[in-house]
């Protein structure tokens, strides 16, 4: 470590959109898309950021660069905090970290010339002198790889791989120290990817570029990044260098977005994973880690002796009644009678049907396998079936509590090698 | 939000909306030179009379005396009670007049509004459906020919070809036959023409609209899908390219028909001598009879009203996409 | 402008000592960016001469109305043609108009390629290029074909004369200006489209009606749009209450049937040319105002907003070079397709009688035509087809334009 | 040398020299010209290909779904159980689809109608080939989002689609694909526009469901990481034809067409180096460029094993690989590239070799202009 400050450094990032409802578009709440992410990038370093969409990457690029303005947090170019309030300084920072974007279509004006888009951040920047950026935009546009006549042409006439390209001159021509790139490839052809990636590459050699590649694509990141950031509901869950993670996940939700990308390799057997549901709503995340909800590693209560899948279903049932929608009675007690052998009406349907009913609704076991937890089960349900749904979900979580739903998770040092060490926030390395 | 609020705000908007126009139209109204006062001022000083005392005479009986604001509350509940004014030149109250012209406006819109939805969407959809297909091309140029011919103007013509040449059905409109007899086949005949006229330009207008929404639906993945389903032509055509077309559609149907069929009857009115309310506005104009101008006006800003409220409302039972609280 | 050499105005390149030689390949790494920031800013000519056409514009009506008064504006005499033209309010009306129209003209030579490319998807419907082809001849006509022409003239004594090649009974007409072939009173080259019951030449009525639905249409259709994209910009751009407060104005606009909005207005103000083309453009812009802000907001949610935006442009930047020139394709759209509803409508207020009845609008000549029909059908037919055609070929124009100039359909493939 | 000749045989599904056209505009396009593939019980096959190789368009030729016009099945057959679908009515292809051979859409957001619930569009697909009740269609509908792993379906039916999120909104297409029962489910890409995480349940959903009910399973897919995990067989298509076909090993690790090779080196991550030249561009390129005189084979301007024999005739005939001994005897499920080079005057090692030698001299150096159209 040197005393000399990162390139760019991004502090406990925060950005909160308002929810408003109602007459008086009063705020009712906010969607935390981003709930304090940290990142550093060195010079001619590729650091990525993965993770699922909804789960705040894009955001953080937009906001990182001050695209978005965000809530919180610093952000440091070369030391230096970058702020909205100086705007000569904004506007260098404008100069030297750039943004490339997901879609190359949309991020061309269908009406100007190619060569007019690449020159434009030169022209906001001050340079009057046509012939000059011309010059420039040419020769930009030959070092990405496409024909310097390509700058009369317009968006409509060139194909998405050149377009990425045109984008890419257009990010690099400012000569910036920085660049932010959203999902770059994700809108390519798997050919035209790994074209587009391999000149990523080598311009950040040539130009000594420091790259933030936001991308859903845990193959793209290990292919251009050094190290890694995996992103979950706005926080990142794990970072470190892209070898430690990939191959020593210390988190399970990281260990679950790699067993889920598919390998290319028939011969290669599928890792299962228990990863179910959904990313969760940003605008009311669970509590304490905000990925126990979906968790194949849960942590179990102690007082009860359950098998990992009964005990998962339990814990699932539970965040459904607290978080979910509402639970229709009704079509229940409806599909009940109408699967009960001699036709009844719905409001006739015995209570044990609709405890049967609703265990099948919410893919509960018939047998949890434990006594004393099924009774509770059987509480809660009665519970429900009587329509207290409040009342079954205190019950649950007197009962079914768990560490990763009451507490937030600390930031732990995984793997022991010190060159190849990086951090998770997980409440299973605790004990550690 | 739910539905019952939505409602709610949209009515209180509708009557927000009337209010303001019926405000400005009273401010309009009271700044606009009145012809009526200038009239009788010249009449005094024909006949020597002082001119000055004549207007004092004439505001008097008018109410239009009291201060702004006193007269203004008295207008909006003149309104409100149906007290519509007087009216000069046909000597009797301005909502009766309208009231007796109404039917005559009624018996040929309402058949006209009917065909033109009814075989406007369905021709939308069919032309959509069959795209680039002669009959496609057949119903798009029938549509520019409705959208363009001027419909006063192609009244006389039809007038000229249908009633004057091969006489087929009468010059004159036989008011006192639609009032004694509406339902009967002479009335029928004599409506013929105005209801073409008039649906002429609505099924034109409808059906383009029809047709360029469901466009946007035809080739959608849920046709598609609804095809793999092994859902019949005629199905997907009534159930699921017509529904969300109708979604669009409601809000510009009801905004540009009632438009349409408005400011149309008015000069179909006027072509084929049916006297609606058309006829008795352009000869209140014609006559200066205020009162009965803003009374024939009003009439359709409030239909207009009401058919925007109800647009809103048909728009909500149809998306079950919208927003409640975005309006 | 284009292709200009190295202006002499940035010669802080220092670092490029060999300028003028061969192109010079300067890389984006060598440019020395704290040299360019101390630099300033350049003009646009266009501007410059927008600026001097504004200036002799309002220089030479301020003539016209103080100096001149009830004299011809122009009163020239070249050869054996004597030229007069004393403009009315809605001539300078309309030549402010035309001006506009070159200067929104000037963008479109600048991007010859992308003009060729709408134009290649244009010309594919062909009723479209028909039509633009006629309304170009009308546009000619109406302005350009006015001023050398007589106005119709009365004349009794050439009433109810029919179109040449057509014949009526020679009874009709007060005197047959063509021979009297077998009773029937044939029609001349004089009068080729015939004449009213003054005696007016309709072919002349015609041309002149042609300029007053063309000042009709444009100068309306311009007020509008100028509004409408001022209102619509502004509700997109600044949001929150401002936004609410314009567009619940368009609403209440909106809801009034525009007819009747005529109407009414005609019948407090009076309904001279002028103030008609003020109404229609004053009230009518409801509806472009509110495709113009969806179409604004829309375009500030693209991509290529985002990328100027990150690089560091202001607001007002990527309102005039991006949003705005990406929303003119449906402002343009939308002004075609306002411009046959406002020619109607004149025609149809002329038609009741609530226009100008000195005007040889085409309204004003169907309705004089009307009560003649059975006899000289010709009178309301002439001035109808005309009114039919152009309002058809707008119409027609319109459609094409919208489809041309879809940006959905521009972005990809 | 011609197509090896498929044998008369009983698979599900039999697609022979099917050739599908679109009139635009510009001219007319083969989008398909001329696939055979077969398809068995209880069988994966994966059409696999990149933006605009027609593979999206030869399976929604089956049932002839695609719009037409513009589009149009000029030639071929499709026989599925003993029917030829290529000749069949409209409305004995009605009765087919739904109910034999359903479909899945690759964008769930616009494969259902916004303004339905997904229960009414559930309960159509099932009234429609089944005379059932209303309330018996109900319950079923319910079972039916219990099975693809709704949660709380009995509540969840009477949702919109924009009310679920785009995996919950595939699971609902999926279960509307099987309200018919159906023996062959074409899936066209069906987790493209989801999360991996999410990709990952839906392909479990999709296996478990064919080992449950033995139906023949059509996957359309660009991501050969999915066609590893679930085909038995791939065909790959190029340009509206079919450039190689063989079981999943055989076209994993021996590749034999140039396309399919080009294809696998461009997966990132995969260490397999091939000449860089060969990876660029493969399918970046205008669709509605591909005239119809195209003439030798389709990937001859990319390939670098290009040879004059590549210009001549049509697209070469699909030839056996020499690894023909590790596949099935018969034509149908051999492993056969379209390439002159495994032709009966062609040296396969031209290809196979080259790789080898090629690896040590490639250093990954992208070089400019071959992004062009």
């Amino acid at each position: 470590m040197t005393d000399a400050s990162p390139l760019f450094e991004v502090r406990d990032l925060t950005k909160h959109y308002p929810v408003r409802t109602g007459l008086l578009n009063r705020e009712t709440g906010q969607v935390r898309a981003v709930d304090g992410i940290d990142l550093t990038v060195e010079r001619g370093e590729a650091v990525g950021l993965v993770g699922e969409s909804g789960c705040g990457k894009s955001t953080a690029a937009r906001t990182m660069l001050r695209v978005e303005e965000p809530t919180g947090g610093t952000i440091r170019l070369d030391g230096d905090p970058v702020t909205s309030d100086d705007r000569s300084r904004l506007k260098r920072f404008r100069r030297r970290a750039q943004l490339l974007f997901q879609d190359p279509t949309g991020s061309f004006d269908p009406r100007r010339s190619i060569g007019d888009s690449v020159a434009e951040p030169l022209a906001i920047h001050g340079m009057t002198d046509r012939a000059r950026r011309r010059r420039l935009v040419t020769s930009t546009l030959s070092r990405v790889g496409l024909d310097p006549s390509d700058a009369d042409r317009y968006p409509h006439e060139l194909s998405g791989g050149e377009k990425q390209r045109a984008a890419l001159a257009r990010a690099l021509i400012l000569d910036p120290d920085l660049l932010v790139a959203d999902e770059p490839v994700s809108a390519l052809d798997a050919s035209v990817t790994a074209d587009v990636l391999a000149l990523l590459n080598r311009l950040r050699r040539e130009l000594d570029l420091g790259i933030v590649l936001v991308s859903h694509d845990l193959a793209v990141v290990r292919e251009v990044c050094d190290r890694v950031a995996v992103m979950y509901l706005g926080e990142i869950v794990e970072s470190g260098p892209v070898e430690s993670v990939f191959e020593s996940p210390g988190h399970p939700y990281t260990e679950a977005l790699l067993a889920s990308i598919p390998v290319p390799d028939p011969t290669v057997e599928r890792r299962d994973v228990d990863l179910v549901g959904e990313v969760p709503s940003a605008a009311d995340p669970p509590s304490g880690c905000r990925f126990h909800t979906r968790c194949p590693a849960v942590i179990p209560p102690e007082t009860y002796d359950l098998d990992g899948v009964a005990w998962r279903r339990v814990h699932r049932f539970h965040s459904r009644l607290e978080r979910g929608p509402s639970v229709d009675l009704d079509a229940i007690r409806a599909y009940a009678a109408s699967d009960s052998a001699p036709e009844t009406a719905p409001a006739d349907v015995p209570t044990h049907a609709v405890q049967t009913a609703l265990r099948r609704e919410f893919d509960l076991p018939s047998e949890l396998g434990d006594d004393g937890a099924e009774a509770v089960l059987d509480r809660a349900l009665a519970r429900l079936a009587a329509g207290e749904r409040e009342a079954a979900a205190r019950l649950l979580a007197d009962e079914f509590g768990t560490v990763c739903a009451s507490e937030a998770p600390a930031t732990h040092p995984v793997g022991g090698d010190d060159r190849q060490q990086h951090t998770a926030v997980c409440h299973l390395l605790d004990e550690e | 939000m739910g539905l019952k609020w939505y409602t709610a705000r949209r009515v209180a908007w509708a009557g927000v909306a009337a209010f303001v126009i019926l405000t400005v139209t009273f401010v309009l109204l009271d700044y606009a030179p009145d012809p009526e006062l200038a009239r009788i001022q010249f009449r005094a000083a024909a006949t020597g009379a002082d001119a000055e005392t004549a207007a004092e005479a004439y505001a008097e009986r008018r109410g239009l005396t009291g201060p702004l604001w006193e007269r203004y509350l008295e207008y909006l509940g003149n309104l409100a009670t149906g007290d519509w004014g007087w009216s000069d030149t046909r000597s009797q109250p301005v909502l009766t007049a309208i009231l007796t012209a109404l039917p005559y406006s009624l018996m040929y819109t309402v058949p006209a509004v009917a065909l033109s939805t009814v075989l406007g969407i369905a021709i939308g959809l069919y032309s959509a459906f069959n795209q680039y297909t002669t009959t496609d091309y057949a119903a798009t140029f029938v549509a520019f020919f409705g959208v363009s011919i001027p419909n006063f103007w192609f009244g006389i013509v039809l007038l000229l070809l249908f009633a004057v040449q091969l006489g087929w059905v009468p010059v004159l409109f036989d008011a006192e036959l639609a009032r004694t007899r509406p339902l009967s086949l002479a009335n029928a005949r004599q409506l013929v023409l105005p209801v073409f006229v008039l649906g002429t330009s609505a099924i034109a207008s409808t059906m383009r609209y029809a047709r360029a929404e469901a466009l946007e639906y035809v080739r959608a993945a849920f046709v598609k899908a609804a095809r793999a389903k092994g859902a019949s032509e005629w199905r997907i055509l009534t159930r699921h390219v017509l529904r969300p077309t109708l979604v669009p559609l409601s809000t510009i149907l009801v905004g540009d028909l009632l438009g349409i069929i408005l400011s149309a009857s008015y000069l179909v009115e006027v072509v084929f001598g049916i006297p609606g309310l058309g006829r008795l506005s352009l000869e209140a104009i014609r006559r200066q009879d205020t009162a009965l101008v803003l009374g024939t006006t009003l009439v359709p800003v409030l239909v207009a009203v009401l058919g925007n409220l109800l647009q809103d409302l048909a728009y909500a039972l149809l998306d079950p996409r919208i927003d409640y609280g975005d309006r | 402008m284009i292709g200009a050499e190295d202006s002499p105005g940035t010669g802080t390149d220092d670092s490029q000592p060999a300028d003028g030689g061969e192109p010079p390949s300067e890389r984006f790494e060598d440019v020395d960016w704290a040299s360019i920031d101390a630099d300033g800013g350049g003009r646009s000519p266009l501007r410059l001469a927008a600026l001097v056409a504004a200036g002799s514009y309002g220089l030479a009506v301020a003539s016209d109305r103080l100096v001149a008064g009830g004299d011809p504006t122009i009163d020239v005499a070249f050869g054996g043609v004597a030229f007069v033209w004393d403009a009315t309010a809605v001539d300078w009306l309309f030549v402010a108009t035309l001006s506009v129209l070159v200067f929104a003209l000037v963008p479109l030579a600048r991007n010859r390629r992308l003009v060729a490319y709408y134009w290649r998807r244009f010309r594919r419907h062909r009723p479209a290029v028909l039509s633009l082809a006629y309304l170009l001849v009308i546009f000619l006509l109406g302005t350009v074909g006015t001023l050398f022409l007589d106005p119709p003239a009365l004349d009794v004594a050439a009433a109810y004369q029919p179109p040449v090649f057509l014949s009526v009974d020679a009874s009709i007409p007060t005197e047959c200006v063509g021979p009297v072939v077998e009773g029937r009173c044939q029609g001349t080259w004089r009068y080729p489209l015939g004449t009213t019951a003054d005696g007016k030449g309709l072919l002349a009525l015609a041309i002149f009606g042609m300029r007053v639905s063309m000042q009709v249409g444009l100068i309306a259709t311009l007020i509008s749009i100028t509004i409408a994209t001022a209102v619509g910009a502004t509700a997109a751009y600044a949001g929150g209450w401002i936004d609410e407060a314009l567009m619940r104005y368009v609403d209440i606009q909106q809801t009034f049937p525009t007819f009747f909005l005529f109407l009414f207005l005609a019948y407090l103000y009076g309904g001279s040319l002028f103030v008609l083309i003020v109404i229609f453009g004053v009230t009518g812009w409801g509806g472009i105002a509110r495709i113009v802000r969806s179409e604004a907001l829309q375009r500030s949610e693209e991509t290529y907003v985002a990328a100027a935006r990150s690089a560091g442009a202001s607001g007002p930047f990527v309102v005039w070079r991006h949003v705005v020139p990406n929303v003119s394709n449906s402002i343009v759209t939308a002004a075609t397709l306002n411009i046959p509803v406002l020619i109607l409508s004149e025609a149809a207020l002329s038609f009741i009688g609530l226009g100008n009845v000195t005007l040889p609008s085409w309204g004003q000549t169907i309705a004089a035509g009307r009560g003649d029909l059975a006899t000289a059908w010709w009178v309301s037919t002439v001035p109808g087809l005309f009114l039919f055609a152009t309002i058809l070929a707008f119409n027609f124009l319109g459609d094409a334009l919208r489809d041309a100039l879809d940006p959905r359909q521009e972005v990809g493939r | 040398m011609t197509d090896p000749p498929a044998a008369p045989r009983d698979s599900l599904l039999h697609v022979e020299d099917l050739r599908t056209r679109f009139h635009t505009d510009a001219g007319t396009v083969t989008a398909v010209d001329g696939i055979s593939f077969d398809l068995d019980d209880g069988e994966t096959v994966c059409l696999v290909g990149e933006s605009g190789s027609g593979k999206t368009v030869a399976a929604e030729s089956l049932t002839r779904l695609i719009d037409d016009p513009p589009g149009e099945i000029v030639s071929g057959t499709v026989r599925f159980d003993g029917r030829d679908l290529a000749t069949a009515s409209e409305a004995e292809l009605r009765a087919v689809r739904g109910d034999r051979i359903a479909h899945v859409f690759q964008n769930p957001q616009r494969a259902l109608n916004p303004v339905y619930s997904v229960g009414w569009q559930l309960l159509e697909a099932i009234q429609l080939h089944d005379d059932v009740s209303k309330a018996d269609a109900r319950a079923r509908a319910i079972d039916l989002l219990d099975r693809v792993g709704i949660p709380d379906p009995a509540t969840r039916i009477d949702d919109y689609p924009h009310e679920l999120s785009g995996g919950m909104q595939q699971r609902v297409a999926i279960a509307m694909a099987l309200a018919g029962e159906p023996d062959l489910l074409v899936a066209d890409e069906p987790t493209t526009a989801l999360d991996v995480t999410i990709q990952s349940q839906v392909l479990r959903l999709l296996e478990s469901i064919q080992s449950a009910s033995g139906l023949g399973l059509l996957l359309v897919t660009h991501d050969l990481g999915v066609v590893a995990e679930v085909a038995d067989r791939v065909v790959v298509m190029y340009d509206g034809t079919v450039m190689e076909r063989g079981s999943v090993h055989d076209v994993f690790e021996r590749p034999s067409h140039p396309y399919t090779r080009a294809l696998l080196d461009a997966i990132p991550g995969r260490d397999v180096d091939l000449t860089p030249t060969a990876a660029r561009d493969v399918a970046d390129r205008d669709p509605s460029s591909a005239t119809d005189s195209t003439t030798g084979c389709r990937f001859r301007s990319r390939c670098p094993h290009a040879v004059d024999a590549c210009r001549e005739g049509d697209q070469p005939p699909l030839h056996p690989t020499p690894d023909a001994t590790t596949s099935a005897p018969d034509g149908a499920r051999a492993h056969v590239a379209a390439c002159v080079h495994f032709g009966p005057d062609g040296d396969p090692d031209v290809v196979v070799d080259s790789a080898k030698s090629a690896d040590s001299g490639a250093s990954a150096d992208e070089s400019a202009g071959g992004d062009r159209r």
